[in-house]
């Protein structure tokens, strides 16, 4: 039981995390109909920028911070400079122009930080286990990061529902056209909303780092995850992201524990072993093709 | 801006590129750097594979970002039947071939029910399926990947194992697939694809069952791409992971935009720029992929056509096409 | 529309005619017969640089101390960087052996890759000498003339883990492991040597992360042990979440030497207190070679070195003493490869032979991990597991 | 006269829309039928019912005798049941020769060869350029259709579906947008096809459809209300009332 409750909690962490790129990703692919295969290197970007502010002043609050407002701005840049020209390009282009930005911002920061891995380490008051029940320990970093994904979904969702910007970002993923027409400044709310993603992933990538590793190449791993999750919940859709990115969390993280166990109870030991952990790591992409195959909008779409 | 179904192959260009490639081995040879024998098999057996990647993205208007699945299939296949004992080529290559049309033929018909950006999506994720399938696959080497012993037996006498004999034979079935593949895109078929690829709703209206010539398509190309795996992997002495991961879909994409999509020869020169470029920059740097990253960029950005295109472009009365 | 074709013809041949401008300066070089070219293929950049990076700078630093000579023969290394990929590593070596034509092949780190590069080597008839990476492919039946390792058989230091388990009385115990096959193989040495109850068996994907699912059922199986061969990064990663998870409270980590090497140590911090591993050379082993290596390493490069940056320093020792013993002539194989066979060197674990495998017969020792007396984390050598231990394979090796 | 078309209880819901209602109707060989009604009426659902772009919720389709219900288009195209487009559907980057190259070829049987080019089948470009001149467009075979003039470009409309060598044509507002020279010109073009195929006439243009069909039938609210001949027709008071008046009024 309570291997259930903590592999659940370990699946919403990653979930949680996910959902902070899958936000960005899916607003950006919404709205701007746009494939940009350079949102993970922002994740990475935002990474580094933490390690690096942390390292030369020691505040994980600061390097946080750093981090965000930092990658926000490169994010607004990168869009001015270049993703802005891709937005009426079919979506071939989009995805190697945005390959092409993944190749640069990885070698990029093999050249600053050179190839080898840099490992963070949590605030050390968070680097132990809290235990949630008697005898249940669970790390107090990883709760940290569950409530930090929390807030976020909670904010992004009062900021979409409630706010002005909100509404007109909420048009634009349902009807393109409409939200042109509305106008007022279609080009800033662009930005804008690019910006944001950029912070989203700087955050994923500054809560992240001190738990996995910072390292060139770490965005494309979760970057195609990422692509799953929108996919799965339904492209533009902000609820679908944290539907399908929780989906996903979830599904691999115990998929991976339990299919396993499970086949193991069915099978020969050797012939379970191997197809196990086979099974277990392609189920999300099983899952995103049968959501393709039978609800192709996604399960939260957000065009009508 | 018009264009042109038509897509000749001058035998102009052809015979003579194709004497250039024949004498190759002689010339690099003679100055004492077989390297280059190596080199050259490898752009060939790319040269290939993009030009099929190029036959569904160019000519059929299907953005697959998950060619490497059947490129990793093939590999596979020649390292799966060479571990069991099946060394001869005659056996592996077709079968490797078969089992790559079948992949393709299953993965297409689902995936070929979805359009555009779902297009893209779908075949992602079914290249990721068949990646983390063999990776897990430890029997088979799984992240290791699988080596082969030895490269696949011809027939007595003729041993791949020497670098110029595997590249005549390299040569053979690339230039014999670009030839086919420059009857295909003329052919009633080709020109069928390229109507699907400028206005899908209006082929099917015409009476084209656009669906089967699309799933056609999808499995001549994934076929395709299996016999270049079957290559590759002798090249390589090696079936590895890698080649089936998306990056691997992504170079190919690249491939085909650098040499320019939907032109006859975008494949062709595509493979040969690109692994120039790296074996080129990588000589004098171990970032070459930033040169390689702001290359393409530009080319999206200001030459979306490729590098096919300038070549017409250069030309007097030079012609859309 | 004739002019046309021309330019797109000279449009064609463009790959060709760059392709010879690419060879025809490397057609101008003269082969000098007065030195050696070291092929160094390994591991430089990815979240497992730091092995390939540590055996370099063994291997440089015993250059240097020869004055930039190996065996007497100005040396040159020649560098890749496979990034842990088995197809980069391929055709990096095709480019060593048919462009750089290296003398010999060093340096590789993962399994994965040596099995991939290592049939191209051979076929060449060019040493590998492995500083790291032995794999059974290459101890057992499928030993080869052409191959030497300095470091110990792939299974070799698990075997030591697992005799370690057993005298300690960890009856019940959790092994980790990625899901390739040096995976399954290490666990199987492991088990060779251990004698209780093995009571899962959890296999990750090589390269992962995160191990809060494995963390999870570890606590739940409630061992007294968790073994991990988790190499690079993954150790790393590992050790951490398990401490932040509480499992250090309730279970002993015990890992091979290079998941508690000065690396890890540096990178993980005090959580790594305690931890015992196994390995056939720790830095305060005491003779005269390994005091020099050890000074010299931390003058040099402003740390302590780990277990393969000796493994590196043995690999240009091996090369130097055999290159002198055939005076240079390193084109004669024969005369090189029984140079080499007998290992004329001052290895820094002390006595060093070669199995008839060519994998070392030697000591495997156990150390622990502890905060020495300038209160820096470091490794402490405690004893000796397996003494004069060669290896599972050997047996069935009938070099040629 | 045989019957060539009968729909039977086509019904298509969109949501809780309901798009048509029940739509039963005949069409008899060789006549031309034409289907008019108001804004939102269904009528572009109901051509998209019959040519198999939408399947519907319920009803049946029989073509020449045989049920279409269930077939795709490709297939009803080939029995000879074919549309033309309400929004230009052509093929804009390709020549015009090139647009009726496609559709002629479409009618020459199965496209899975492989070797022959089709620059080589003679029979083809032949057959491609009576298809335009018969539509008035031959002068213009080697511009690119995205650059002709808006008359020309529903003109190639209706070459590319003739080409099909249709039983029934289904024309999806054929003078949407055009200038009343250009309207001239369709009306004079349909009129002449009028002889040699059955045509469905999917029309806004009161004059034009009163001009050309032989029978027209209205529908109002995803329901046929009434069918008759154009006579009939224009003296029907539930007609009239469906129209307000206006539309119908101006056009007697």
């Amino acid at each position: 039981m309570i291997l259930f409750l903590e592999q659940g909690l370990n699946g919403l962490q990653f979930g949680l995390m996910l959902f902070l790129l899958a936000a960005g990703l899916t607003l950006v692919f919404g709205i701007m109909d746009m494939i940009n295969l350079a949102h993970g290197s922002l994740y990475m970007i935002g990474a580094y920028l933490a390690a690096l502010i942390l390292g030369s002043t020691g505040s994980f609050l600061l390097a946080v911070a750093g981090s965000l407002a930092g990658t926000a701005v490169l994010g607004m840049l990168l869009e001015i400079s270049v993703l802005r020209r891709l937005y009426s390009r079919d979506h071939l282009s989009q995805v190697l122009a945005t390959f092409a930005l993944l190749l640069i911002a990885n070698e990029s920061m093999r050249i600053l930080f050179g190839s080898q891995a840099l490992t963070l380490n949590p605030p050390a008051v968070l680097s132990g286990p809290v235990e949630l029940a008697p005898g249940f320990f669970y790390p107090a970093y990883r709760l940290l990061i569950i409530g930090v994904g929390l807030a976020v979904a909670l904010l992004l969702y009062l900021l979409v529902s409630r706010t002005r910007i909100g509404m007109l970002v909420r048009a634009g993923a349902s009807n393109r056209e409409m939200a042109l027409a509305m106008g007022v400044n279609v080009r800033a709310l662009f930005t804008a909303v690019f910006g944001f993603g950029a912070a989203l992933c700087a955050l994923a990538g500054a809560m992240l780092g001190p738990l996995l590793a910072v390292e060139v190449g770490m965005g494309e791993g979760i970057l195609i995850l990422a692509f799953v999750v929108i996919v799965i919940g339904g492209i533009g859709s902000i609820r679908g992201a944290l539907a399908g990115a929780v989906i996903v969390g979830v599904v691999d993280t115990l998929g991976r524990t339990l299919l396993p166990m499970s086949l193991r109870t069915v099978l020969p030991p050797t012939v379970a072993g191997n197809l196990g952990p086979s099974l277990a790591s392609i189920l999300i992409y099983v899952l995103m093709a049968a959501v393709l195959f039978w609800r192709p909008q996604g399960l939260f779409p957000a065009r009508g | 801006m018009g264009v042109q179904l038509d897509h000749p192959l001058h035998a102009a260009v052809a015979l003579p590129l194709l004497a250039a490639l024949i004498v190759f081995p002689f010339v690099v040879l003679a100055i004492d750097e077989p390297f280059y024998v190596v080199l050259a098999s490898r752009i060939l057996i790319f040269a290939l594979v993009a030009t099929s990647l190029n036959l569904l993205v160019g000519f059929g208007g299907m953005v697959s970002f998950g060619h490497a699945a059947f490129l990793g299939a093939g590999a596979y296949v020649v390292a799966i039947l060479m571990q069991h004992g099946v060394a001869s080529a005659w056996i592996a290559w077709p079968a490797a071939v078969a089992v790559a049309a079948l992949a393709a033929l299953a993965i297409g018909a689902v995936c070929l029910r979805t359009r555009g950006v779902y297009f893209i999506m779908i075949t992602l994720a079914f290249a990721q399926m068949v990646y983390f399938v063999f990776v897990s696959l430890k029997a088979y080497g799984g992240d290791d990947g699988l080596s082969l012993a030895s490269r696949s037996v011809v027939a007595p006498g003729i041993d791949l194992n020497s670098d110029t004999l595997f590249y005549y034979v390299v040569l053979a079935f690339a230039s014999t697939g670009f030839f086919l593949f420059a009857r295909l895109v003329n052919s009633r078929f080709g020109r069928v694809l390229q109507g699907i690829r400028e206005n899908e709703t209006r082929m099917e209206a015409l009476g084209y069952a656009v669906h089967r010539y699309k799933l056609g398509a999808f499995v001549l190309a994934g076929a395709t791409a299996g016999l270049g795996g079957a290559l590759l992997v002798n090249q390589n002495e090696l079936a590895s992971p890698g080649t089936l991961s998306w990056t691997q879909s992504g170079m190919l994409l690249t491939m085909v935009i650098l040499g320019g999509v939907g032109y006859l020869w975008g494949g062709v020169m595509g493979a040969a720029a690109l692994l120039l470029m790296e074996e080129l920059l990588a000589a004098y740097t171990i970032h070459w992929q930033l040169g390689l990253g702001l290359v393409l960029l530009a080319v999206v950005l200001f030459a979306p056509n490729g590098l096919a295109t300038l070549a017409r472009a250069a030309g007097p009365g030079g012609r859309d096409g | 529309m004739h002019r046309h074709m021309i330019r797109l013809a000279l449009t064609l041949t463009f790959p060709l005619a760059l392709t010879l401008a690419l060879a025809l300066p490397g057609a101008a070089r003269v082969h000098a017969a007065e030195r050696i070219r070291i092929g160094f293929l390994s591991t430089l950049s990815g979240p497992s640089a730091a092995l390939g990076l540590d055996i370099r700078d063994g291997f440089a630093l015993a250059m240097q101390q020869n004055g930039g000579k190996l065996g007497g023969l100005p040396a040159e290394l020649v560098l890749g960087d496979d990034q842990q990929n088995a197809d980069t590593g391929k055709q990096l070596v095709e480019r060593l052996l048919k462009k750089e034509r290296v003398d010999l092949v060093t340096g590789i780190v993962f399994t994965n890759v040596m099995l991939a590069v290592a049939p191209a080597v051979f076929e060449a008839q060019t040493f590998l000498i492995s500083a790291n990476s032995t794999p059974l492919q290459y101890s057992g039946e499928g030993c080869n003339p052409f191959f030497f390792s300095t470091s110990w058989q792939n299974d070799a230091v698990h075997e030591a883990a697992g005799r370690f388990a057993s005298d300690k009385g960890y009856d019940r115990l959790v092994l980790i492991a990625p899901n390739y096959p040096a995976g399954k193989d290490a666990m199987n040495g492991f088990k060779r040597f251990f004698k209780g109850a093995v009571i899962d068996e959890i296999y990750t994907r090589l390269g992962q992360l995160d191990y809060a699912a494995e963390l999870a059922q570890v606590r739940a199986a409630k061992p007294k042990a968790v073994y991990i061969f988790l190499p690079g990064g993954m150790g790393v990663n590992f050790i951490k979440q398990y401490h932040a998870a509480g499992l250090n409270r309730s279970t002993v980590l015990v890992g091979p030497g290079f998941s508690a090497d000065e690396d890890v140590i540096k990178a993980v911090g005090e959580p790594m207190i305690g931890m015992f591993n196994t390995a056939q050379w720790a830095h305060d082993l005491d003779n005269a070679q390994n005091r020099r290596f050890v000074a010299d390493f931390r003058r040099q490069y402003g740390r302590t070195p780990t277990m393969y940056a000796s493994q590196g320093y043995d690999a240009a020792l091996l090369i130097d003493g055999a290159v002198r013993e055939v005076k240079g002539r390193i084109e004669d194989k024969a005369a090189l490869r029984r140079a080499l066979e007998a290992a004329n060197f001052e290895s820094v674990r002390g006595e060093f032979r070669f199995n008839v495998n060519h994998v070392p017969i030697q000591h495997y020792y156990l150390r622990q991990v502890v905060k020495g007396a300038d209160g820096t984390l470091t490794n402490r050598l405690v004893s000796t597991v397996l003494a004069a231990h060669g290896d599972a394979y050997a047996t069935a090796c009938r070099m040629r | 006269m045989a019957e060539l078309l009968r729909l039977r209880g086509l019904i298509k819901r969109f949501g809780g829309l309901v798009a048509t209602d029940g739509v039963d109707l005949t069409v008899q060989e060789g006549e031309v039928h034409a289907l008019i009604g108001p804004n939102g009426a269904g009528k572009t659902t109901l051509v998209h019912l019959i040519s198999g772009a939408l399947r519907g919720n319920a009803g049946s389709v029989f073509f020449a005798g045989e049920e279409l219900t269930h077939a795709p288009v490709h297939e009803r195209v080939r029995r000879g049941l074919v549309r033309s487009y309400q929004v230009t559907s052509i093929f804009t980057r390709l020549s015009a020769l090139d647009n009726a190259l496609l559709a002629v070829q479409a009618a020459a049987g199965s496209s899975m060869r492989f070797w022959t080019p089709v620059r080589t089948e003679r029979a083809f470009t032949r057959d491609a350029r009576a298809l335009l001149m018969r539509v008035g467009l031959l002068d213009r075979a080697e511009v690119v259709a995205g650059t002709l003039a808006h008359g020309e470009q529903r003109k190639l409309e209706v070459a590319l579906a003739l080409a099909a060598r249709p039983r029934l044509l289904l024309l999806d507002e054929p003078l949407a947008g055009l200038g009343p020279e250009e309207s001239l010109h369709m009306v004079e073009l349909i009129g002449g096809l009028a002889g040699e195929v059955t045509i469905v006439l999917v029309e806004h243009d009161m004059d034009a459809v009163f001009k050309l069909a032989h029978r027209i039938s209205v529908l109002v609210s995803g329901r046929i209300v009434a069918t008759g001949a154009p006579d009939e027709i224009r003296s029907d008071a539930r007609v009239r009332q469906a129209y307000l008046g206006d539309e119908l009024g101006s056009a007697a």
